[in-house]
């Protein structure tokens, strides 16, 4: 199915920030009609190769090459120019302008003295969505959006670009199953129209089910290319990590101790309603749900970053008081939250200071701090992370997704909380953090710790709970024990009809 | 981006130690060269100068650090300076009308504050409002006259200097209040917040931080040290008058981001932000001695004013290609 | 995939909403007429509206600059310098030749451009916040026309009758200054709204990283939106020394805060993205009539400063509780994936 | 406490002046060196002044030196004081911006034995060694009330349009007009307004705008300002008010002659402020030289001026202001 000649020709791309060298010497070929899956660790390298090729990094050496020819992709308007579309890791969209023109933009359709169409453009975008099966009005202002919903204007808008090269990063990590389908469904559409894919994951199950053709880095350097049908996803991962994994979800059986977090009658109108539940110390519940179903705004509230109408919370038989993250905190409730960009992380500020600040008040002797005792913490929670970074002092946002993620979790983990609440904590993590991210959750849940995990990923969410809570329209739905949990029961009661998964 | 990113990190550490050189280079430089610039009694001259904008840019550095900003701070001045006269006029004591005067500030902070934390609303913009509003109040207590024979034990303190040592008294105040300021926002709890809060609002809540509470206190804080610069300038110009410190919002801003802090948030530093004030003060005063004409001292302010932003940019720029 | 409903590409109930920022200014501005001409009637004789218009015109030019740039996330402190350096200017060459007013206009234009272009030069290579930049240019375009102007006043009798003629004259009974204003409003209020250019003005105060993401040439429409700045507040500075007859150094003097005030009053929110020129048109119009108002009704002067400064206060708190109606209302409307 | 009353007379204490008794012999010292710091550089009326004192200084041998701040407030001011304490002048004439704030400075110039003349607005008294007064206030503030008094035809309303709320010369003028209003030969005149265009040209016709709107029937407006009066006088040039309603008050004859020649002013007065710097640099050299010591009574001769005898609290008048017309303006430029 693929042509003989590539569409795209990546040739030898070298990128280095100062003294990170992000990618060395990688070539690999795109062709038209073929979905190509680059896979790698965090840090890899895989978005910086999508920065080269959407004009927004410059290769220092190497080339890059479409249809023979040498491109010289200076600016994101090149590449937009050469018929390259990009979905970002990161979504990247205008909040104070409406959904159409989100989509649109640069490429409005032009009426007389060449006014914006906006009847066009609206209509535009809501043929896009009718494609993606969504429905997202087309005219409301894309501040609020939800970060899936997001997710789909970025992906309306590749599509739009009726470009010959579409390039996806991580483009599924905020979906859950219906949407990634959905979106599957329009890649493939694209693909048979002749269309190259570049399409970035962790999940191999998606992988497997898209592409034809995979690109394995490491370190920044190139690994392998193989076709999907001559490779094992273990092989894959042995490539990608440089050595056999153990197993991915290495839940140890606890008992249960006592109540450490006790929810009653929650409720926040109009997102959740009545939700009560109980997590014991030693335990991992999981909190399960579609996409807006209210597990984020749920966890959030509890912790008290986000105000709740009524309800109590207890930890370890202290109630509460809403709204009072620092209450929260002190009663030994922590927080990993979903959005590490907005919510978990001061991209700014250095990652010692980012791993600290929960605790910069017990770390002060007298009330002062000195800065030494903060950087030992830090040094000490990113190592044991196994956290890849320069300087301390770096600032946390040149850290790749992977590595930020483990920021958050030192962060949270340093501060020795009783109850540990992880919302979508392997969310954009490679396969070998998120073994170790799910080992580390097994040994706190091991030394008594309660973890409440909101996740939407099924196999971590069966792999890893002791019970399973599902949510539907900000309602708890079910409690699935963990013998009694499978993905029919789960998307069961998530959806509220039988799974066609 | 994020390589511009760590830049700025780097340039902002490294701004802070170069305008401190700086600062110091221009000193002596004016000490060789314009006479009269070394004395003991320029020196006071020169402290007593700088006063107000010493003062006012410390709560400033933590309010732009926060990236938040107040520009009514010389309104503020001014209401407390006006109200300072009026009170005097009405014959109370000044050992009620100080305290008054303090509290003055701290309660015209504290509307800032509200409409900023609690109704959410642009800094920028909510400041110019009271800078007309404070201002104008000022003008309705006083009007147009001006109040003067304040206590001489007050004002020749205020003038005076540490006894028969060249140390003017207001130094005094400066200094502590900066070690004050600078401990706060440098190694605590609280300033570590202050960062936070700047470099992500929504982040230092997830953390546990209270911006709202945050800024809401430091908006008091800015208000209750301009309430006090408005009573020192009061005393040390013997005059209260509703027009005090007008235009002062824009010099203490301007001195502040010489000293390299961040108009985003998130950035900077108060050492940067002393050497900034002494920088501009007594680049004027040496200038105004070699008898340069005030023209040329607003060009050499704004000059410098870009330059402090511009220079490490461009520097950094050379260094890596 | 199934078919879904097409959601009708209707003006929603929301764009009511949104526009209601604007309504709100009008109606403010109605009451106050309403309440000073029932105090005073003159305060609806044609001179009277004339010099509201007149004064208005000046101040409105400055905020539909000042409007462009705030849009895109930036701000331009220096228009009151660039101001007084443009009224200068055209005043010293109409000191000694009798220039057509047309070609003043220009000039000043042209001086306001150079200002400008050098502060969106400086912003976008300098990779320099604006504020620290047109703050730095505020003293030092100052500083230019007080070295140049010295102790020099030019006073209404060195200018070309024609020029002053100009600075009342009407083009059927509406103020030649007035038009002038109202036709920079226009121009500027289509090119942001329905021109590629505009919205991409919108989109980098949005967004600026995304901007950029986007293909939009961040760097290219930054000077541009400064120079749009820099040369109406050049193309005002020629109406200033028009409509006062005298100039001196300090023409502009204080300015810059009069025009963000009258920018944040009408609706444009200070961290860009979102608002119109014609809100800031409105808030010029604004506060001129509250200036004008309070002479007239009799107010005590020293209270108007401190009445302006809390209806900018009452603005900008309005224009949040409208916000937060909308957002409240996106909230209820969130997207689910339909089957 | 410490209250104003209870303070009242420690700080009216005797002010600083012990200076040694006057030589009226002593010669003019030569080389002095003589510093102008007006209230505000950059204002045409004040370059007039200085520009003579520049003139008087030279014909004396000194040197001259103008500074001042451009923004006519008294910190300002202070700091150019501190200067020129620092750069040892001999003699500072200054106009000054609030009369209590640059006391404390203008005190420790005494102190270093510069000697302190003011000019156009004058100090607290204990602050300077002698005031040169352009016209006794009371003569002003007579020939103000007098021609509005002809030009309103004796009866009517008047408006004055003053410069900044607290300048000293502007209030003490204003007072005088009041009292005279309040006689009975006055009594059809009323006072309707006193505004204030803070000595800028924009604020001024803006103002002037306003109290033709607010009071229509308005007959004067009355501006002891130079800025004040070229305001109004250009707004009601080139409005419907022009023929109804006079301006009058005091002007630079360069500035009003367009107004007087077309027929929106009638009258105005003034002193020839060239006069006051020149007069100044005059007093001043003779303080420095020990001829006078600002006590009432002494004599000084002030070049092609003549000779001035120093009145109460050290006074030094100019002499009567002159009126302008249409019949005489062409005879003066300045
Ligand atoms: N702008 C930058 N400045 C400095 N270092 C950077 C920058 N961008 C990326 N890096 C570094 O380059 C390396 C590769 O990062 P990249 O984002 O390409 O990883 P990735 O493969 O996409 O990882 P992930 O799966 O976590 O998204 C990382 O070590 C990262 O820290
Ligand atoms: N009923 C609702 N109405 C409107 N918006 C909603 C509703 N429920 C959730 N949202 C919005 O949708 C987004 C996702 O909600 P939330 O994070 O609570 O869901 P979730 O189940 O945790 O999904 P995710 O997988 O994204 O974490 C949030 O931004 C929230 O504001
Ligand atoms: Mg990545
Ligand atoms: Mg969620």
């Amino acid at each position: 199915m693929a042509d003989a000649l590539p569409l795209l020709r990546v040739r030898e791309v070298s990128k280095s920030f100062g003294a990170v060298a992000a990618v060395r010497d990688v070539s690999f070929d795109l062709y038209g009609g073929e979905a190509h899956a680059l896979v790698g660790e965090n840090g890899a390298g895989k978005s910086t190769i999508v920065k080269m090729l959407a004009g927004v990094h410059r290769p220092d050496t190497g080339s890059i090459e479409l249809d023979g020819t040498g491109q010289d992709l200076g600016t994101p308007a090149d590449a937009k120019a050469a018929g390259i579309a990009v979905i970002y890791q990161e979504p990247t969209l205008f909040p104070d302008l409406s959904v159409a023109e989100n989509i649109a933009m640069g490429r409005q359709p032009l009426g007389r003295f060449k006014t914006i169409d906006r009847a066009a453009m609206v209509r535009q975008a809501a043929q896009l969505f009718a494609r993606l099966g969504v429905s997202i009005d087309p005219n409301r202002p894309a501040r609020g959006l939800s970060i899936a919903d997001q997710q789909l204007v970025e992906i309306a808008k590749a599509l739009s670009a009726d470009a010959r090269v579409v390039v996806m990063d991580e483009p599924t990590a905020a979906l859950t199953g219906v949407e990634v389908e959905r979106l599957f469904a329009v890649a493939r559409s694209l693909r048979d129209d002749g269309a190259a894919l570049m399409f970035i994951s962790h999940r191999f199950e998606e992988i497997t089910a898209l592409c034809e053709r995979v690109t394995i880095m490491r370190d920044g350097r190139h690994v392998s290319t193989d076709l999907l049908t001559d490779i094992t996803v273990d092989e894959m991962v042995r490539k990608m990590v440089g050595r056999d994994l153990g197993a991915l979800f290495p839940k140890q059986d606890v008992a249960a101790g006592a109540v450490a977090l006790k929810v009653r009658g929650l409720s926040r109108d109009p997102v959740f309603k009545d939700v009560s539940f109980d997590v014991r110390a030693g335990e991992i519940v999981a909190l399960a749900g579609l996409v807006g179903s209210g597990r984020s705004e749920v966890v959030q509230s509890i912790f008290g970053v986000d105000p709740r109408d009524t309800g109590t919370v207890e930890v370890v038989g202290k109630t509460l008081k809403p709204g009072s993250p620092k209450q929260a905190m002190a009663a030994g409730v922590a927080l990993v939250p979903e959005d590490r960009r907005q919510q978990g992380l001061l991209m700014e500020l250095s990652i010692e200071r980012n791993v600290t600040l929960p605790r910069s008040r017990s770390l002060s002797q007298l009330g002062f701090l000195t800065g030494n005792r903060e950087r030992r913490e830090a040094k000490e929670w990113t190592q044991k992370l196994k956290t890849k970074y320069g300087r301390l002092s770096d600032n946390v946002g040149t850290l790749s997704g992977g590595n930020q993620q483990k920021v958050v979790l030192a962060k949270w983990l340093a501060t020795n909380p009783k109850v540990l609440i992880v919302d979508e904590p392997t969310r954009g993590i490679d396969v070998g953090t998120k073994a170790e991210v799910h080992r580390l959750m097994s040994s706190l849940a091991a030394d008594g710790v309660a973890v409440l995990m909101v996740s939407s990923e099924l196999p971590e969410v069966l792999g890893m709970a002791d019970r399973v809570l599902v949510m539907r329209e900000g309602r708890l739905v079910a409690e699935l024990d963990r013998s009694e949990a499978t993905e029919e029961s789960v998307m069961f009661a998530a959806t509220g009809q039988e799974a066609t998964l | 981006m994020s390589a511009t990113e760590s830049a700025v990190v780097s340039r902002f550490a490294n701004w802070n130690a170069a305008i401190i050189a700086i600062t110091v280079i221009v000193l002596i430089v004016a000490a060789a060269s314009v006479d009269s610039f070394g004395t003991s009694q320029n020196f006071g001259f020169l402290v007593l100068d700088l006063l107000p904008i010493a003062l006012v840019a410390l709560p400033m550095t933590l309010v732009i650090v926060t990236g938040e900003i107040d520009l009514s701070v010389a309104s503020t001045l001014g209401l407390s300076s006006a109200v300072m006269g009026y009170l005097w006029n009405a014959n109370q004591p000044i050992e009620t009308i100080i305290p008054l005067c303090l509290l003055l500030g701290a309660v015209l902070g504290a509307v800032n504050g509200f409409f900023v934390t609690v109704l959410g609303l642009p800094s920028l913009a909510v400041t110019i409002g009271t800078l007309a509003l404070y201002r104008g109040l000022a003008f309705v207590v006083l009007g147009d006259s001006a109040v003067a024979d304040f206590p001489t034990v007050y004002t020749d303190w205020v003038t005076g200097s540490i006894g028969g040592t060249p140390i003017p008294n207001v130094l005094i105040i400066i200094v502590v209040l900066a070690i004050v300021f600078g401990v706060i926002l440098h190694a605590t709890p609280i300033g570590r917040a202050v960062f936070a809060v700047g470099a992500s609002e929504q982040a230092a809540r997830f953390a546990g931080v209270r911006p709202g509470r945050v800024k809401f206190w430091l908006y008091v804080a800015s208000g209750l040290i301009s309430g006090l610069a408005g009573v020192l300038w009061t005393l040390r110009y013997s005059s209260a008058r509703a027009d005090n410190g007008a235009g002062l919002e824009l010099a203490v801003v301007a001195a502040v981001l010489l000293g390299g802090v961040s108009i985003f948030g998130g950035k900077g530093a108060l050492p940067g932000v002393i050497a900034g004030v002494v920088l501009l003060g007594s680049l004027q005063n040496a200038l105004r001695l070699s008898d340069v004409s005030n023209e040329a001292l607003n060009v050499v302010t704004g000059v410098l004013l870009i330059a402090s932003v511009l220079g490490p940019n461009l520097v950094n720029r050379l260094r890596r290609t | 995939m199934t078919a879904v409903e097409l959601p009708a590409p209707h003006r929603s109930s929301l764009d009511v909403v949104l526009r209601a920022r604007e309504l709100g200014i009008v109606l403010a501005l109605g009451i106050l007429v309403l309440v000073t001409t029932i105090s005073n009637p003159r305060f609806l004789s044609g001179q009277s509206i004339r010099d509201i218009l007149l004064n208005t015109a000046i101040l409105a030019v400055l905020a539909v600059g000042q409007a462009v740039v705030v849009i895109t996330r930036n701000i331009d402190l220096s228009v009151g310098s660039v101001l007084g350096l443009s009224a200068f200017t055209v005043g010293t060459l109409l000191q000694n030749d009798n220039l057509p007013v047309v070609l003043a206009l220009l000039v000043g234009a042209g001086v306001g451009v150079v200002c400008g272009a050098v502060n969106g030069v400086i912003v976008r290579y300098g990779n320099v916040p604006a504020l620290v930049v047109t703050l730095g240019t505020l003293y030092v375009y100052r500083g230019i026309t007080y070295f140049w102007a010295g102790g020099q006043q030019i006073n209404a009798d060195e200018l070309p009758a024609g020029f002053l003629d100009f600075g009342n004259a009407t083009l059927l009974g509406v103020p030649y200054l007035v038009v002038i204003a109202l036709l920079v409003l226009v121009i500027t209020g289509v090119v942001l709204r329905n021109y590629r250019v505009g919205r991409e003005l919108y989109a980098m105060g949005s967004s600026p990283q995304a901007a950029r993401l986007a293909g939009i040439a961040v760097g290219r429409r930054t000077i541009g939106a400064f120079t749009v700045s820099g040369a109406l507040a050049g193309l005002a500075g020629v109406l200033f020394a028009a409509r006062f007859g005298t100039i001196d150094a300090a023409a502009g003097t204080g300015y810059e805060l009069n025009v963000v005030a009258a920018v944040v009053v009408g609706g444009v929110a200070v961290f860009g993205g979102s608002g119109t020129v014609w809100g800031a048109a409105l808030g010029a119009l604004l506060l001129t009539t509250i200036g004008s108002a309070l002479a007239v009704l009799e107010i005590n002067q020293f209270w108007q400063q401190a009445i302006v400064g809390g209806l900018i206060l009452l603005a900008i708190g309005a224009d949040r509780l409208v916000a937060v109606r909308v957002a409240a209302s996106l909230k209820k409307r969130g997207s689910h994936v339909s089957n | 406490g410490t209250t104003k009353s209870s303070t009242e007379s420690q700080n009216t204490a005797a002010p600083a002046t012990t200076a040694g008794k006057a030589d009226p012999n002593a010669p003019l010292k030569e080389g002095l060196k003589i510093a102008y710091l007006p209230k505000q550089l950059n204002n045409p009326y004040t370059d007039v002044e200085v520009g003579g004192g520049k003139v008087a200084v030279g014909e004396i041998k000194g040197e001259y030196k103008l500074v001042g701040p451009n923004d006519a407030s008294a910190s300002s001011q202070v700091s150019y004081i501190n200067t020129l304490i620092q750069q040892q002048q001999n003699v500072i004439v200054v106009a000054a911006n609030d009369p209590n704030a640059v006391c404390p400075s203008l005190n420790q110039a005494r102190k270093a034995g510069v000697k302190i003349v003011t000019f156009d607005s004058d100090a607290s008294k204990t602050c300077r060694d002698a005031f040169i007064n352009q016209a006794t206030t009371q003569g002003i503030g007579e020939s103000l009330v007098k021609m509005a008094s002809e030009l309103a035809g004796g009866s009517g309303e008047i408006a004055i349009l003053s410069a900044t709320p607290n300048a000293t010369n502007q209030n003490s003028w204003i007072k005088v007009m009041q009292t005279e209003l309040a006689k009975p030969e006055n009594s059809k005149l009323k006072l309707v307004k006193i505004a204030y265009g803070n000595d800028d040209d924009q604020k001024s016709f803006t103002e002037a705008q306003g109290l033709l709107q607010s009071y229509p029937n308005l007959k004067v407006i009355v501006s002891p300002t130079t800025v004040g009066i070229a305001a109004a006088s250009r707004y009601v040039s080139a409005s419907s008010y022009k023929g109804k309603v006079a301006i009058t008050g005091l002007g630079l004859p360069n500035q009003m002659r367009q107004y007087v020649k077309d027929g929106t002013v009638k009258k105005f007065a003034l002193w020839n402020p060239a006069d006051i710097g020149y007069l100044a640099a005059y007093a001043g050299a003779a303080l420095s030289s020990g001829q006078i010591t600002g006590a009432q009574g002494e004599k000084f001769k002030a070049g092609k001026l003549g000779e001035y005898t120093i009145g109460a609290d050290g006074e030094i008048v100019l002499g009567p202001p002159t009126e302008f017309t249409a019949a005489n303006i062409d005879q003066f430029n300045f």
